[in-house]
């Protein structure tokens, strides 16, 4: 029973003043989305405000090491003596680029690659076959021989990160520009002699945000902890660039003795990883909950 | 039906051989050197570079590639450079533990989430919906190794009701000493699997209650829970069955932390293991072989379908 | 059935101990074969396989005979053949083993139980090098195993020690299977690490290899497990509490952590500058940072293990030194010209983890200009053996460390002053070899005492690598575990569990 | 027909609606009744509570959506005062419903034989054996083929018809009061219609059954209305025998509906110049499917050799069932699909086989208004944008093509304004005229409206007509116009074209061919429109 259109009784009737909320404001009036968004929005300025007001991470105090929490070292001493508490901080700020870096990559690559598999045919089998080699090889043990073969860096992180995520986004896109390509006001563009790149922005680009700003946010949310899952594996960030991941990573093997070495950076990856999961499920919930069954799938 | 099968199998083969030459390639770009790895810390730079050659390292990389390739299609994965056994052998010795462990985990994951998606689903909005789906977004939140841990600490350090470690193959040592020491990293691996599956259950399910024929089951005159289990359940499989299959490959993934963590000796430590030490051939073949499993099981899925949605036919 | 149950240090990954040096697959003939000579715990070679021997007056002759009873696992008595063809294979690949075979003119096999080495000239080292201790240990195989090119793996693992592998339950990355060997007949005397009676006391040894060290000291805690061979020190303080587990350091000489400097490179092509990297060394915080509990580190500025004949504190003024400020002092004395140093940083690998990491702070605040990249452990190796400028995939400092006992005296490869045969970093110091070479031919006591003393003061001289302290590697065992033996070696006979 | 005590009663029902919706009553303040044996038709504007009213009787509404006043008396129980297992045991028993989608109205998995056992499995104690058996016989009493056979298939083996028939049979199996029906037959074509409403008749007629049939087709309404109820805006203006409302409507409201059902009767056309014919199509085949590189589908042959011409000025009408080939034929002549044959010939040159870029420049000269004014435009870009799209693609500066669209904007009675707004904030009606601005802003030769009234309330349709009509003289249009809709087809058409299974069976001017049909299928078809013979109130 959808909301049914009022019918004109004579051509220059008023006009409806129908005007929906804007996209944002539904957004926000979502409460999680709102919480969620908060909670984020607090870790994303520790993580950039945080880094000035903290001792060096690198700071090696051997002494004091394995500390725990005190009036000091609020989060306690790692095994060289290092702050937590500036490692957490600093952990932040890589944690979230990299987060964010691979959701913007990914989903700037998967956007274009996904809209010229969808909308130019012959294009659309070889890279969907591409894509489908690219989705068989299991995203972890791809990253890790990837960051095993050039090197641990934050940029090879990074990289060898986004790779699996890439296939799902152009699938997602793909999916969706097949929908839209067959909407009427694309023929209708078509129709009126509209050239393909200006019908691929204007038309089909649009449609194919609100599911990649929901998308974006969970492999933000799932780069974060695959970067952690790497460290584990020893084969994430350089230690010397403090992450979450690579804290609790070298941490591992204190968990029964200095528990905080990985309770710490724990608690701050998943409180994000929540947040944007919870801001991601809000975005689904509110701009489109068809898409999100197509993005999982 | 047999010949879609038949079909989609073959049509595996060009992604096979994309994901073989991308793999290869990969790893030929590696700086590390098995070579070096096997010659030890005294080893001196001819020694490696006898292994080198004798390895057939030193071959230019289209050679090798052509060598492998020339190999794989007479279905030999290859020899492991360390322990000298067939790759087809190793993958023989490690598969149990991680096909078991696999099984065990989807098997719990769904008993467990389509349940409580079902019923967030039906109490949307309610306090057991906002609770499910909590528990569904904090599920993936937490690394796995973070959980393994404290499930150990807390299950079998502390309250000392299961094994710490290990691997009991139900054909040796019973099922009971199987599934005792299944159980944490069963639950360990589930979390994010029972989250994925919970939430598209719900979304799925959620959708289905909307449809119309449950409208008409409604004015039928049929109870709530017979609609769910009835109309709404089978009718939402499809995407929950396509999220397994999603599933299947961040299982993957947490195979290779969950066998390390509690002394599995599965594929994926054999791979991390084989990664860490280059031993090429053992990296290539895994690699293929995963992919081909993900392959197969996503085959076995579409084929699926037609068992939940008649009007699916191949 | 009384099965011991064993967490070895590393993965078992090949098991040829003639082709890898590496110390697992050490350990591991060390249960499957046997040797001829072996050290007791004094460093003294001891006959094991061998009954009698003799040498010549001249010192050129030397005529062994073995003991009875030597059986190979298939059944076939041990010959003399058997024991030549060993030696000629471990003679083509290990480096004392290379010496010893530059002296031989032949191994003659006398009878099928006595054999002789023919020498071009005396040699001080034979007994030390048939009974030597660690990689690449002189074991002895059947001769159609032995006779495989040196330089090709075996693949077929048949030995006369004390127990059998199990091929067959030999799960690559994961379990290893040892069952006693019924027909071995052990020597009368006490075991003196790998010296004495080998008697194997359990049915079966099963090696299971831990990826994760908590899992690990979980599983022996909860009595999974009955041995640890190599827990990480931070895991001591859990493990010393928990009921009915033992902690203790088995091998007196432990290891020696060093950074290794690339002499071909700059900055450290230049010795000023090595010792003014040296100087910003403290060795307690090193061993501090990645060992953690005093009770498993000390100090020791000599290139020997300290508590070994050999070891002093010779020339080690600078390695004393442990002093940023002074060693900036010093850097900027040398001329350093802000070229980068490349350190290359082994992430899987904790304790050369933390050392690396603890440097490349170190150097910084001394002044140097420091890249610190990461990479696993078997990329470094491969990494380190080139020699080519940074830009070509060079290397500046890595750090490792040295069993004890591999460093005993000058003989080591470590200490090589010969840029063309030398260990990576390629010292080059010709005075350096001289003393080496003085110290093989050395003939009394107080000669090689000079010759490696010597070899000390010149290696502190050229700033050859900077040293970072002695720390001992404890193992942890069930209290039902008995019979450990002191060595530097993990060994396996002699080990009862109730 | 009245006279036997009312099976449904309804007195005075409001229904509130939740906070944020368009009006603060879905219904307000309603009363009627259905006797036995009655069949009363609830028409009105979409959107006036008709549905509502429905699903408030069967307690099926959305939680938000609450009867606040009044009762709903079905056979002396007031049904707003039962607790939800009662209701749930009344709905099935005394009161059944169907839908207006045969496709959605039934479980895609489970057999439909199932789906109506279900019924008897909720409400009787019947033995399994016994609960089939009654399954065959309703299903063979809503005249199903081979019911046999038929109870063990999947609703998407049926045909809409026939799902439409399980559905009434799954209604009837328990031979309740009352049959609630909301627009059961609006997605069907008009022979099924046709076949559907014969079916409801008759079987209410022996059943004794009381009918709410839920419609805004005055054609239906005509043919099978015993009496009718007029909602608008939730209220209910007014009721009355079928003859009193059609005939003599008394609520204004009521009359300016009944004065916009297009009368059957085809209007009179001035004279063609047929000197210039704008657009001809010569034997245009298209066939869908058919070999790909790895999967055989099948194959279907939408369109056979068809022909036609249009004239300047003219309008070609395309009549036929759905699935007929109306909509290919129209997407080949546009270009949107490539005809697998023929020539297409627009102002002398053949667009039928030229590339993508070669068929640009002709863009222009040949348009397309579809049949879903919602979805025909971009939700996110302004009307103004879409409209001056195409001029901008052939070069005319934005200057003018703004000034352009204002102009046409007035010609279709919007306000210049409008442009700057979204189409979400325009009604259907209006969204449906602004994208016959945006055709007509490319100054076409022809132009081609697939289905462009469809969609729409007959009030707001009566106007796009018109228009239609208006732009066609003004601009000197061939238009080629393709429906479904007799009715539609006899007020705009000058000639007429009968398409079936992809084959032009019949042409000819309107008035002829309504007149004095030749082909069988042409006879068929307007004998199958509800309402033939009712002369609406003018
Ligand atoms: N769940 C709901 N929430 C908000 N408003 C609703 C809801 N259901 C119906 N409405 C509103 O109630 C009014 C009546 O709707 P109803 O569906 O009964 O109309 P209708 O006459 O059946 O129209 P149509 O001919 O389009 O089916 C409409 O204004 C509609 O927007
Ligand atoms: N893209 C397509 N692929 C395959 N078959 C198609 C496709 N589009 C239409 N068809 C088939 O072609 C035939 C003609 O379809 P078309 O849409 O032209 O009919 P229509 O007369 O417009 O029907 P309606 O009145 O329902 O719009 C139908 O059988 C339809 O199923
Ligand atoms: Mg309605
Ligand atoms: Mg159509």
């Amino acid at each position: 029973m959808a909301a049914a259109e009022t019918p004109e009784l004579s051509a220059d009737a008023e006009l409806p003043e129908k005007t929906q909320p804007s996209t944002l404001s539904l957004v926000l009036r979502n409460k999680a989305v709102f919480w969620g968004g908060l909670l984020l929005l607090a870790m994303v300025a520790v993580a950039i405000i945080g880094p000035f007001f903290t001792v060096a991470p690198t700071e090696q105090n051997v002494i004091s090491r394995l500390k725990p929490p005190s009036a000091a070292f609020w989060f306690g001493t790692d095994f060289l003596g290092r702050d937590i508490f500036s490692r957490v901080i600093h952990g932040g700020r890589v944690s979230l680029v990299v987060g964010i870096s691979v959701a913007v990559i990914a989903t700037v690559i998967g956007l274009v690659t996904g809209m010229l598999a969808g909308y130019i045919r012959w294009l659309d089998a070889p890279i969907m076959r591409v894509m489908d080699g690219l989705m068989a090889i299991p995203a972890i043990l791809l990253a890790i021989a990837m960051i095993a073969i050039s090197g641990a860096t934050l940029t090879t992180v990074i990289i060898a990160i986004t790779i699996p995520e890439v296939p799902r986004v152009v699938r997602l896109v793909r999916s969706v520009v097949l929908t839209v390509r067959e909407e009427p006001y694309v023929e209708a563009a078509i129709a009126a002699g509209t050239r393909l790149p200006a019908i691929l922005i204007r038309h089909i680009l649009p449609n194919t945000i609100a599911p990649m700003i929901v998308q974006a946010t969970y492999i933000c949310g799932a780069a974060m902890l695959t970067e952690s899952i790497l460290g584990f594996l020893g084969a994430g960030i350089p230690p010397e660039i403090p992450s979450w991941g690579n804290i609790m990573s070298e941490g591992r093997t204190y968990f029964q003795l200095t528990p905080w070495i990985i309770f710490y950076p724990g608690v701050a990856l998943a409180l994000t990883v929540l947040s944007v999961n919870i801001v991601g499920d809000g975005l689904r919930d509110t701009l489109d909950p068809r898409i999100a069954r197509k993005m999982r799938a | 039906m047999l010949t879609y099968v038949l079909k989609r199998i073959l049509s595996t083969v060009p992604v096979m051989a994309i994901v073989a030459v991308l793999v290869f390639m990969l790893l030929r770009l590696a700086p590390g050197d098995p070579a070096a790895v096997i010659a030890g810390d005294y080893a001196t730079a001819e020694d490696v570079e006898r292994i080198r050659t004798q390895l057939g390292l030193n071959d230019p990389i289209p050679v090798q590639l052509w060598h492998w390739l020339v190999q794989l299609a007479s279905g030999d994965l290859g020899t492991a450079i360390f322990s000298k056994k067939s790759v087809v052998e190793l993958i023989g010795q490690r598969i149990e533990p991680t096909l078991l462990l696999s099984l065990c985990t989807i098997v719990f994951a769904v008993a467990v989430a389509v349940p409580l998606g079902t019923i967030a689903a039906w109490k949307s909005g309610s306090i057991i919906d906002r609770i499910v789906m909590l528990f569904s977004v904090g599920g993936f939140s937490v690394p796995v190794f973070v959980l393994a841990y404290c499930l150990i600490y807390v299950l079998a350090m502390w309250l000392k009701i299961l094994p710490v470690q290990g691997y009991k193959s139900p054909f040796d040592h019973g099922l009971l000493t199987f599934l005792r020491h299944m159980v944490l990293p069963v639950l360990a691996l589930s979390v994010i699997f029972i989250a994925l599956i919970a939430r598209m259950t719900r979304a799925s399910v959620m959708e289905v209650l909307e449809e119309d024929y449950v409208r008409t089951a409604r004015a039928k005159g049929q109870s709530e829970w017979k609609i769910l289990i009835h109309h709404a359940l089978r009718n939402a499989a499809v995407p929950i069955v396509t999220v397994i299959g999603v599933g299947i490959a961040l299982l993957i993934g947490g195979v290779v932390v969950t066998e390390s963590v509690f002394n599995i000796p599965g594929l994926g430590r054999l791979v991390l293991d084989a990664v860490l030490a280059r031993d090429y051939p053992v990296i290539q073949g895994l690699i293929l072989f995963f992919s081909f499993i993900y392959i197969l099981i996503n085959l076995i899925i579409d084929l699926s379908y037609t068992l939940f949605d008649p009007r699916i036919r191949y | 059935e009384k099965v011991l149950r064993v967490i070895p240090h590393a993965d078992l990954k090949n098991l040829d101990p003639i082709w890898t040096t590496a110390y697992i697959t050490r350990n591991h003939a060390y249960l499957i074969y046997d040797t001829l000579f072996a050290m007791d715990e004094s460093f003294t070679p001891k006959p094991q396989m061998v009954d009698t021997w003799e040498t010549s007056s001249d010192g050129k002759v030397w005529t062994f005979k073995l003991r009875d009873g030597l059986k190979f696992h298939d059944g076939a008595d041990v010959t003399s053949e058997d024991v030549i063809a060993s030696l000629k294979r471990w003679g083509a690949r290990d480096g004392m083993g290379q010496k010893l075979m530059e002296q031989m003119d032949e191994m003659v096999a006398v009878d099928a139980k006595t054999f002789q080495f023919k020498l071009k000239t005396a040699y001080g080292l034979v007994l030390e090098s048939i009974g030597k201790i660690s990689s690449n240990v002189p074991f002895i195989m059947p001769k159609r195993i032995a006779e495989t090119d040196p330089f090709e793996q075996i693949s077929e693992y048949v030995g006369s020690g004390p127990f059998k592998f199990e091929a067959d339950q030999w799960v690559p990355g994961s379990t290893v299977v040892y069952t006693k060997f019924e027909d071995y007949v052990p020597r009368s005397e006490a075991p003196s690490a790998a010296s004495g009676g080998k008697v194997a006391k359990v049915d079966k040894v099963v090696w299971t290899y831990f990826p994760d060290q908590t899992t690990a000291m979980n599983a022996l805690i909860a009595g999974e497990i009955d041995y640890f061979e190599q827990p990480s020190t931070d895991l001591m303080p859990l493990l010393s509490a928990a009921e009915g587990v033992t902690v203790e350091v088995n091998d007196p000489l432990g290891n020696i952590g060093f950074a290794r400097f690339n002499h071909l490179l700059p900055p450290f092509d230049k010795v000023e500058i090595r010792q003014a990297a040296i100087m910003a060394m403290k060795q307690d915080d090193y061993l501090a940072g990645a060992i953690g509990d005093p009770q498993f580190w000390k100090t020791c500025y000599s290139v020997y293990p300290c508590g070994t004949p050999l070891a002093s504190e010779i020339a080690a003024e600078n390695m004393m030194t442990g002093d940023t400020a002074k060693a900036a002092a010093a850097l900027k004395a040398a001329g350093y010209d802000g070229t980068p140093v490349v350190i290359m940083h082994p992430t899987d690998i904790p304790v050369l983890s933390a050392f690396t990491l603890i440097t490349a702070e170190k150097l910084r605040k001394a002044g140097f200009e420091v890249d610190l990249q990461a990479m696993d452990w078997s990329t470094l190796t491969s990494r380190r053996a080139k020699r080519d400028p940074v830009s070509e995939g060079g290397w500046n400092i890595f750090h490792t460390w040295w069993i004890g006992a591999d460093v005993i005296d000058p003989m080591a490869i470590a200490f090589s002053g010969d840029p063309a045969k030398g260990w990576f970093g390629w010292p080059t110091d010709e005075e350096l070899e001289k003393a080496r070479a003085a110290f093989a031919n050395a003939s009394s006591q107080e000669e090689k005492l000079a010759a490696g003393h010597k070899v000390q003061e010149r290696l502190w001289k050229i700033g050859a690598s900077g040293q970072l302290g002695q720390f001992f590697v404890p193992v942890a065992y069930r209290n039902n575990v008995k019979g450990l033996i002191k060595s530097p070696v993990q060994f396996f006979w002699n080990l009862s569990v109730d | 027909m009245t006279g036997s005590a009312p099976v449904l009663e309804i007195r005075n029902l409001s229904v509130a609606l939740p906070k944020g919706a368009d009006r603060p009553f879905a219904v307000e303040d309603i009363s009627f009744t259905v006797g036995a044996k009655e069949i009363v038709c609830v028409v009105g504007e979409s959107g006036s509570g008709k549905s509502v009213t429905a699903f408030t009787t069967m307690g099926l509404n959305p939680k938000e959506v609450k009867a606040v006043k009044g009762e709903i008396v079905l056979q002396g129980e007031d049904l707003l005062k039962k607790s939800v297992a009662e209701m749930r045991r009344l709905r099935g028993e005394k009161m059944a419903m169907i839908f207006q989608e045969p496709m959605t109205a039934l479980n895609p998995v489970i057999k439909v034989g199932e789906q109506i056992r279900e019924m008897l499995e909720i409400h009787t104690d019947l033995s399994l054996a016994d609960q089939k058996a009654r399954v065959l016989e309703v299903m063979e009493d809503v005249s199903l083929p081979d019911h046999v056979k038929m109870y063990d298939s999947y609703p998407h083996q049926l045909s809409g018809g026939q799902r439409q028939r399980i559905m009434i049979a799954m209604a009837l199996a328990l031979e309740p009061g009352l049959l609630i029906a909301d627009e059961p037959t609006t997605a069907l074509d008009v022979t099924t219609q046709a076949q559907i409403l014969e079916l409801i008749k008759d079987i209410q007629h022996r059943h004794g059954t009381g009918v709410l049939f839920i419609t805004h087709d005055f054609g239906v309404v005509a043919e099978i209305a015993d009496r009718i109820v007029v909602m608008q805006k939730g209220k209910v203006v007014e009721q009355g025998t079928r003859d009193e409302i059609l005939l003599r409507p008394q609520h204004p409201y009521t009359r300016m509906l009944i004065g916009s059902v297009p009368s059957m009767e085809p209007s009179h056309r001035a004279e063609i110049d047929k000197a210039s014919p704008a657009l001809i199509a010569q034997g245009v085949n298209k066939t869908y499917g058919g070999l790909g590189l790895f999967k055989k589908t099948r194959e279907v042959h939408a369109n056979k050799d068809v022909n036609l011409v249009v004239h300047r000025r003219e309008t070609l009408g395309v009549v036929g069932e759905s699935g007929s080939g109306k909509s290919t034929l129209a997407r080949c002549i546009v270009r949107l699909q490539d005809p697998t044959s023929g020539h297409i010939e627009v102002e002398g040159a053949d667009i039928a086989r030229i590339s993508e870029s070669a068929m640009r420049p002709h863009r222009r000269d040949i348009q397309i208004v579809f049949q879903d004014p919602y979805r025909s435009l971009n939700p996110r870009r302004t009307v103004g944008q879409s409209i001056v799209e195409g001029p901008m693609n052939f070069g005319v500066p934005e200057a003018e093509a703004e000034a352009r669209a204002k102009e046409l904007m007035e010609i279709v009675g919007l306000s210049a304004e409008a442009l700057d707004r979204f189409p979400h904030q325009f009604s259907g009606g209006q969204r449906q005229r602004i994208c016959i601005a945006r055709a007509l802003a490319m100054q076409p030769k022809v132009l081609i409206a697939d289905e462009a009234v469809s969609a729409l309330d007959v009030s707001v349709q009566a106007q796009v007509l018109d228009l239609l009509d208006d732009v066609r003289e003004r601009y000197d249009l061939a238009m080629l116009f393709i429906t479904h809709d007799l009715r539609v087809a006899a007020q705009i058409c000058d000639r007429i074209m009968v398409m079936q299974n992809g084959v032009v069976v019949e042409e000819g001017e309107t008035a002829k061919v309504y007149a004095d049909p030749q082909h069988e299928y042409t006879r068929s078809l307007l004998a199958a429109a509800p309402g033939r013979d009712v002369a609406f109130a003018k």
